[in-house]
């Protein structure tokens, strides 16, 4: 029999507002096993855990009921209490009386009454409990960080920092991201290839990271500290360590009509490419659905030239597996497609574009050699317009659209409109906006130069209709404080896309049970005190997969992260969950129910030698629990059909002694 | 296969032509139109409001008709189409007002059973656009025609969901599917202040004028439409250019349409 | 007593990582709903058996609701698929037996759905008192 | 009639026995009654001629029985199986629970078992003798002659509803091969299902409430392997050992039926057993339609290996608030 | 008082949620009648949610909608004007005498090639 202390909380007037709490410990102290109960302001607090941790060694206490906040809030706390009284920390019940009673009842008999019947749930569950001792793993010293973007670029330079191996997957031929696509930078205007290529550079150089390029995660086994990764390296057709990165195959590869992916469509390249000049690794990749010597076995030209005979038309997609003690997402964004706002004739005009391929026009290593040109004519524009929040901002019901704000639209149309204003002075700029949202450092004063110095003309409204006419873009908007509708004979249309989470991160989410939120971005454990973590333990978030981010900003949250995995792989153990399956060997049956909705391949089976009641033995397949590997989802418990699989701390009699508490 | 059919009043006076052909048309492509008993006038345009309950009611009428003949109901103008396929929306949406209309129908309750098709649909998701393709007999090679949707095509595009409202290609699609070039203008979709005609004449030309002009600016030679308002007015307000009928050219590149000229 | 005050018992069981922060968060954001509504944790919504359920409403439970993570969504991954076969099948076979389905429901709330827990267990309560004291899934021995 | 003869069976198992290929032979023997047929362990062509059966009332399914055999019995068991029985012998299979290797299974064709309780309604009480051949003679105490009845008219309610004719699995087949057949079983599930709410809770009510619980029902069941079960042991939480009202006769059947489900191959063993004639297989086949209309068509035992309903799942899967209205689900 | 009353109506009439509205503009920008409106879509949104409804009452803005939808598909928040814009023009011509289409007044629109359904639309939108 137990020997149980029930200690209420107040927790000031959170609780005992609603609930009598001396009703509460008067009432439990009644119940089986309690021979103490007490009340008190703050439980939590030193002197509410002195009190537990007294009443343990005066009462010769078993186990302790709080009865408090939310278990997800101060569970540990108690079960350290626990510990530092000389309990097993897995003695420890909470009744949730605080966001599950007091703060959503108001009459003081009924929060009174609810808050009595779930300590006796609790009082219930903790005379079944029993001591549990976790479980202790090892930790593989090395760190996956997905994509390899300025995200992934500066978490992985920091890890490596601390003297732990790190790998970055990439999808694409090289790293860099969508920063590498940038022209300048707000709101300093450095030139971004200038303070990202020298980071490329040093992943490159860095004997501690290796760069897994034109790859992918494709699977995703184990927990924390122990990841099993599958790394998809898709064939690019050159071996990487052999090509030099000349470009002597790029200079003649016959096939050049290949829209370039680098300068969004916006020009050509060839069928073997380097993405651009700084790429890391800068290595060629041949494109599989535009070659011809791979579509059709004619050509080879490039084979031909390559004085490093670097080329290997037969190579395979190849698969590595490699152990992982953390993993980093930083997956990153795009721009979402234009295809259901084409009110601006995105899709019907060239010189309708969005502010990532006015990025690439800008750009000096742009199609346009950084000269402000039209994509249809290669005229200058004369008036351009740009719109804000296309995308952004949108009421759920109107299916279109993100309901979230962007965030770095408002600051890069600024950076924009005050750019081109600089270059060409004799070209008139409207941005239509709805709000100017611009909380940054320096972000304020950045807009207001652009507005007061350059002579942007700044609209408060939004634009309706873009209809391409001859060679202009009839805009028509309106203009809310002179309320007024505008009608511009623009040049060029440049649309703030909303940023929307890679396409690649559901799938990987799935892999790495870490959960999203409804628009895909994948969610911090506390969206507080933990912005870095993922709630899968050993997952971790790096950049724009988390929400929409400028530069800054997401270089932070990548040293965060990289902070974060450091402190992970710096232990040389970690203590695991002990509340996880386990097979009475007796009972069960071998049936493999068990182990086909194991999610985590916990299970596995082994013949055991029984010795019978008349002496005879008996060999029979029993299931047997990989503890470092079971994380106690209990699917298992209810597959088993004799009932031989349990789940410590979450056993099937405590949960029908709450049952009958509850009910009685 | 058969389907029902509803002309409404304009096909019936004005747009002969709309129905004639469309109906011929329809026969070539294997697809009886069967113009349901005693229909009544949709009532011309769908008021939004939900406490108009008696306006609505012929349209139910022709809804609870086609449901009663187990067929869809196929509409060819645009005002009709809209009209009724925004009354059937709110009779499988709205409960207390498809309550309403139940109590003065006084049969069987209906609550939004009947499949509604404009012409155009049945062509692309019925026959098919190929199919369409295949049996005609005139290609109207060359031809730069633009079509022209209106509004009530394409919007509310929630209740409407025949296309995307802002960049359509069924109608598109139908210019290729008789042989003859599509030309694409951002005003196709664009209003041309049909239902104010007779209320405010100037601005239904100022509208009208820039449809036409964004269609020749784009070199169209040719407009089709599938809305006797539309039609109306852009050719009552200076197009220089041919307005037609879409079932008019679908006629012609079937080859059916000497037998409606009688 | 009259019919209308008639206060039902409700047992919701809840998974940690998602419902269980769902009503957590109803709590922090002041939503109501009945007392009657009397949460249990479970590590996953997966890890409720059939037998909790009719050991609920033979110790004189009316009403039984069972919360996941949304499919898809589960912090082990596949837990709450499990969940929806298995209640599926036990739903439709107390149906069968001619057990009132409002009595039993599953709901998907997420741990940023507080509002949603609130509404579905108001809903829930409601449903439930309409129906009165559960009589055909009742053990008379275990009477209040 | 069964087209295959006794005499044919015992030959075949007593060369078996005597070619070394078995050791014993797992088959049906007399009871106290003609009808009464029971299963037995022969070991020698004399036990085998001695008490060795085969009629229309061999319904018994012998492969739950092949657990404890096997486990026991030094060398092979030979055990015959009609195509029924196939099911249950490869659902054990999958499961793990007995070495097919100690087993030489010999499949035999099946005409359908008679229903002694039909037999009994069509000759009234007091049976002292059965002779099957052409037809069943029944010979009472009050009558003056036997009386003969067509096996066809007083076939098991599972053999009138007989699923397959198909053997899954054998080392060796007697007769002629089956198919599987299109049978009308969920036709009185669907019958339930169109009840109202009301009507049904009368109709189980009715049904349950006969339960004596005698568990010959979980006793003979193919898929009740459990080393331990969870009604006989304290720690379950679901201990009783006699329903002491109608919660508890529920429970019993809801939880009996739920263990099976995926697992149970509705080989009609519950029905055929239940001293109350409680029509315990529409608990079954209720869970078996369901499955196959949620889930997609699933024979438990059709293959070794398959995976389960129960234990397997789809992203898309049916919501369980919306299981209730069936109509809806078929369109 | 009265407003309420009649504001409340305008919004169970249209149902419409004027405080969806995130005063962007886009369904003035949108509106191809604009330029003959007194107080366009956006005003409409804004003073029907004040309760500032007389004007808009009493404009002849109510007779310009062309009734396109425009701006109820571009609406970025689901706002949709029009309805709007219909419940209130509902709510003058249903006062006493204020038919803003008098049958009278028809030939003089007519002319050889108008369409029937002009005349039963122009009747639906501006008479009761």
């Amino acid at each position: 029999m137990q020997r149980i202390g029930v200690f209420v909380c107040w927790c000031g007037s959170n609780i005992a507002g609603t609930v009598d709490v001396q009703a509460v410990s008067d009432a439990l102290k009644n119940e089986p096993g309690v021979v103490f109960s007490t009340n008190y302001q703050y439980m939590c607090s030193q002197a509410g855990q002195d009190m537990i941790i007294q009443a343990v060694k005066e009462h010769n206490l078993t186990g302790i009921v709080v009865c408090s906040c939310s278990p997800r809030m101060h569970e540990a706390t108690f079960r350290r209490t626990a510990q530092a009284a000389g309990l097993n920390p897995y003695m420890v019940e909470i009744a949730n009386i605080r966001e599950q009673c007091s703060w959503v009842h108001k009459d003081i008999p009924i929060g009174t009454e609810k808050a009595i019947i779930l300590g006796k749930a609790a009082v219930a569950k903790v005379n079944l409990n029993t001591p549990l001792t976790p479980g202790e793993s090892p930790v593989t010293k090395r760190a996956l960080v997905i994509g390899g973007g300025i995200a992934g670029i500066q978490t992985a330079l920091d890890i490596a920092d601390a003297g732990f191996p790190v790998d970055i997957v990439e999808k694409k031929p090289t790293i860099g991201g969508k920063m590498a696509q940038l022209d300048k930078t707000f709101p300093t205007l450095d030139c971004a290839a200038c303070i990202l290529t020298p980071k490329m550079v040093d992943v490159a150089q860095n004997g501690k990271i290796r760069i897994f390029s034109y790859s992918e995660v494709t699977d995703v086994k184990g927990f924390v500290g122990n990841f099993d990764v599958t790394i998809k390296k898709n064939a690019r057709y050159v071996k990487e360590d052999i090509c030099t990165g000349c470009g002597a195959c790029v200079e003649k590869c016959p096939m050049k009509k290949v829209p370039n992916e680098f300068n969004l469509g916006m020009d050509n390249r060839s069928a073997i490419y380097i993405p651009f000049a700084q790429a890391v690794p800068k290595v060629a990749t041949i494109d599989p659905n535009a070659c011809n010597m791979l579509k059709n076995g004619k050509c080879g030209l490039c084979a031909r030239v390559c004085a490093a005979g670097a080329i290997d038309y037969t190579q395979k997609d190849e698969y590595i597996e490699e152990k992982y003690g953390a993993i980093v997402v930083a997956t990153g964004f795009n721009p979402i497609s234009m295809d259901k706002f084409d009110e601006f004739a995105y899709n019907q005009s060239k010189d309708v574009i969005t502010s990532l391929e006015f990025e690439r026009l800008t750009n000096a290593a742009g199609p346009t050699a950084g000269k402000l040109l039209r994509p249809s004519d290669g005229k200058h524009p004369h008036t351009i317009v740009f719109v804000q929040c296309v995308g952004s901002r949108c009421d759920a019901c109107a299916e279109k659209g993100k309901e979230y704000c962007s965030k770095i639209c408002c600051m890069y149309t600024a950076k924009h409109a005050m750019l081109t204003r600089d270059k060409y002075p004799d070209t008139d700029v409207y941005v239509f906006y709805i709000d100017v949202r611009t909380p940054g450092k320096n972000f304020d004063e950045f807009y207001r130069r652009a507005v007061e110095e350059y002579g942007v003309h700044y609209v408060k409204g939004m634009v309706g209709k873009v209809v391409p006419e001859g060679d202009k873009l009839k805009v028509q908007a309106s203009d809310l404080l002179s309320n007024k509708q505008l009608h511009i004979d623009a040049d060029l249309v440049v649309l703030a896309a909303a940023i929307e989470p890679d396409k690649s991160a559901r799938p990987l989410a799935t892999m790495l049970t870490a959960s999203m939120d409804t628009n895909d971005f994948f969610t911090e454990a506390h969206p507080k005190l933990r912005p870095v973590e993922s709630p899968t333990a050993g997952v971790f978030l790096s950049g724009a997969c988390q929400g929409p981010k400028d530069i800054p900003e997401t270089v932070s949250q990548a040293g965060a992260a990289a902070s974060k995995v450091i402190g992970l792989l710096a232990k040389d153990k970690l203590t695991g969950n002990p509340c996880i399956a386990h097979s009475n060997e007796l009972m069960c049956n071998g049936c493999s129910s068990c182990e086909r909705v194991c999610p985590y391949g916990a299970i596995t089976y082994e013949d055991k030698e029984f010795r019978m009641p008349d002496r005879t033995t008996l060999v029979r397949r029993i299931a047997v629990v990989n503890p470092a590997v079971c994380q106690g989802c209990g699917a298992c418990t209810v597959a088993c059909p004799s009932g031989a699989m349990d789940l410590h701390g979450f056993a099937s009699g405590q949960i029908m002694a709450e049952v009958d508490a509850i009910c009685k | 296969m058969k389907v029902a059919y509803f002309p409404g009043c304009t096909l019936k006076n004005k747009a002969k032509q709309l129905d004639d052909y469309a109906k011929k048309a329809a026969e070539a492509l294997g697809v009886t139109l069967e113009e349901i008993e005693e229909w009544q006038c949709c009532g011309g345009v769908f008021t939004t409001a939900c406490d108009e309950v008696a306006t609505k009611l012929s349209s139910v009428r022709d809804l609870v008709a086609a449901k009663n003949k187990e067929q869809p109901l196929v509409t060819v103008c645009s005002a009709c189409h809209n009209v009724i396929k925004q009354t059937n929306h709110a009779m499988q949406t709205n409960k207390e007002f498809a309550d309403k209309v139940n109590r003065y129908m006084g049969e069987e309750p209906y609550s939004g059973e009947t499949q509604v098709y404009h012409y155009l649909e049945l062509l692309r998701d019925v026959v098919g656009f190929d199919a369409v393709k295949e049996k005609v007999v005139n290609k109207l090679s060359g031809k730069k025609i633009a079509a022209y949707y209106g509004c009530l095509l394409l919007r509310p595009n929630g209740v409407m969901k025949m296309d995307d409202p802002e960049n359509p290609t069924i109608m598109e699609d139908f210019i290729r599917a008789i042989g003859a070039d599509a030309v694409v203008y951002a005003n196709r979709n664009e209003c041309c202040g049909g239902y104010i005609a007779m209320e405010s004449p100037d601005l239904a030309k100022k509208k009208s004028n820039a449809v036409i002009e964004n269609a020749k600016a784009a070199g169209a030679e040719m407009i089709i439409t599938a809305c006797p308002l539309c039609k109306y007015n852009l050719i009552k307000n200076g197009a220089d250019i041919p307005v037609v009928y879409f079932t008019e050219l679908l006629a012609e590149a079937l080859g059916v349409k000497e037998d409606t000229n009688e | 007593m009259q019919m209308n005050e008639y206060k039902p018992l409700i047992v919701a069981f809840c998974c940690n990582w998602c419902s269980y922060a769902g009503a957590d968060l109803a709590g922090n954001n002041r939503l109501n709903y009945p007392a009657d509504v009397k949460i249990i944790r479970v590590p996953c919504s997966c890890r409720v058996n059939p037998m909790f359920i009719l050991r609920a409403f033979q110790r004189g439970a009316d009403g039984v609701i069972i919360c996941g993570c949304h499919p898809g969504d589960c912090h082990y991954t596949s837990g709450n698929y499990y969940t929806r076969r298995r209640m599926a099948m036990l739903f439709s076979m107390l149906d069968y037996l001619g057990i009132e389905k409002e009595r039993t429901r599953v709901e998907w709330v997420s741990a940023a759905e507080g509002a949603k827990f609130a509404a579905t267990m108001n809903d829930f309560a409601e449903k439930v008192a309409a129906l009165g004291e559960n009589k055909r899934l009742e053990d008379l021995r275990c009477k209040r | 009639m069964q087209k295959i003869t006794q005499t044919k069976l015992i030959d075949k198992a007593a060369s078996l026995l005597k070619d070394g290929t078995v050791s014993c032979v797992l088959g049906w023997s007399k009871g106290e009654f003609d009808y009464d047929i029971t299963p037995a362990v022969f070991k020698t062509e004399e036990e085998l001629k001695e008490g060795f059966v085969w009629n229309d009332f061999c319904g018994a399914n012998f492969s739950k029985y092949l657990i404890e055999k096997t486990r026991k019995t030094e060398g092979k068991i030979l055990v015959f199986l009609k195509p029924c029985d196939t099911y249950s012998f490869n659902q054990l299979l999958t499961e793990h629970r007995f070495d097919r290797e100690k087993v030489y299974a010999v499949g035999i064709p099946c005409e359908g078992m008679a229903d002694v309780e039909k037999v009994k309604a069509a000759c009234g009480d007091g049976i002292i003798k059965i002779d099957c051949g052409e037809k069943i003679a029944v010979t009472t105490l009050y009558a003056d002659d036997a009386i003969e009845i067509d096996a066809k008219d007083v076939l098991l309610e599972r053999c009138v509803n007989c699923k397959s004719k198909k053997h899954v699995a054998y080392d060796e087949l007697l007769g002629e091969e089956g198919e599987v057949l299109e049978s009308a079983r969920f036709d009185e599930v669907e019958k339930l299902e169109t009840m109202t709410p009301d009507e049904r809770f009368a109709f189980w009510q009715n049904e349950l409430s006969r339960c004596i619980r005698c568990n010959a029902c979980r006793d003979v069941c193919p898929a009740c392997t459990c080393e331990k079960c969870v009604f006989n042991n304290p720690q379950s939480g679901v201990e009783n050992k006699s329903p002491a009202n109608s919660f508890e006769e529920k429970m019993f059947h809801i939880i009996r039926a739920y263990h099976v489900a995926g697992r149970c191959t509705d080989c009609g063993e519950c029905s055929r057993v239940c001293p109350q004639n409680i029509p315990l297989h529409l608990l079954n086949r209720k869970f078996i339609k369901d499955m196959n209309e949620f889930y997609g068509e699933y024979q438990a035992g059709a293959e070794v290996g398959q995976r389960a309903p129960l234990v397997n799942y789809t992203t898309d899967d049916v919501e369980p608030g919306e299981v209730f209205d069936r109509g809806d689900i078929d369109a | 008082m009265n407003n309420k009353y009649l504001q409340e109506d305008l919004l169970r009439m249209s149902g419409v949620n004027p405080k969806k509205c995130m005063r962007c503009g886009k369904c003035s920008a949108t509106c191809p009648a604009y330029d003959e409106m007194e107080y366009h879509p956006h005003q409409f949104v804004s003073m029907v949610e004040n309760g500032d409804i007389e004007p808009l009452i009493n404009s002849d803005s109510l007779y310009k909608c062309l009734t396109c939808f425009a701006c109820v598909d571009r609406c970025p928040r689901g706002v949709e004007p029009a309805k709007l814009v219909e419940a209130v023009r509902l709510a003058a011509v249903r006062r006493q005498g204020a038919n803003h289409l008098k049958a009278d007044m028809v030939p003089d629109m007519l002319d050889d090639e108008t369409p029937q359904q002009l005349i039963v639309s122009a009747f639906r939108k501006y008479s009761k």
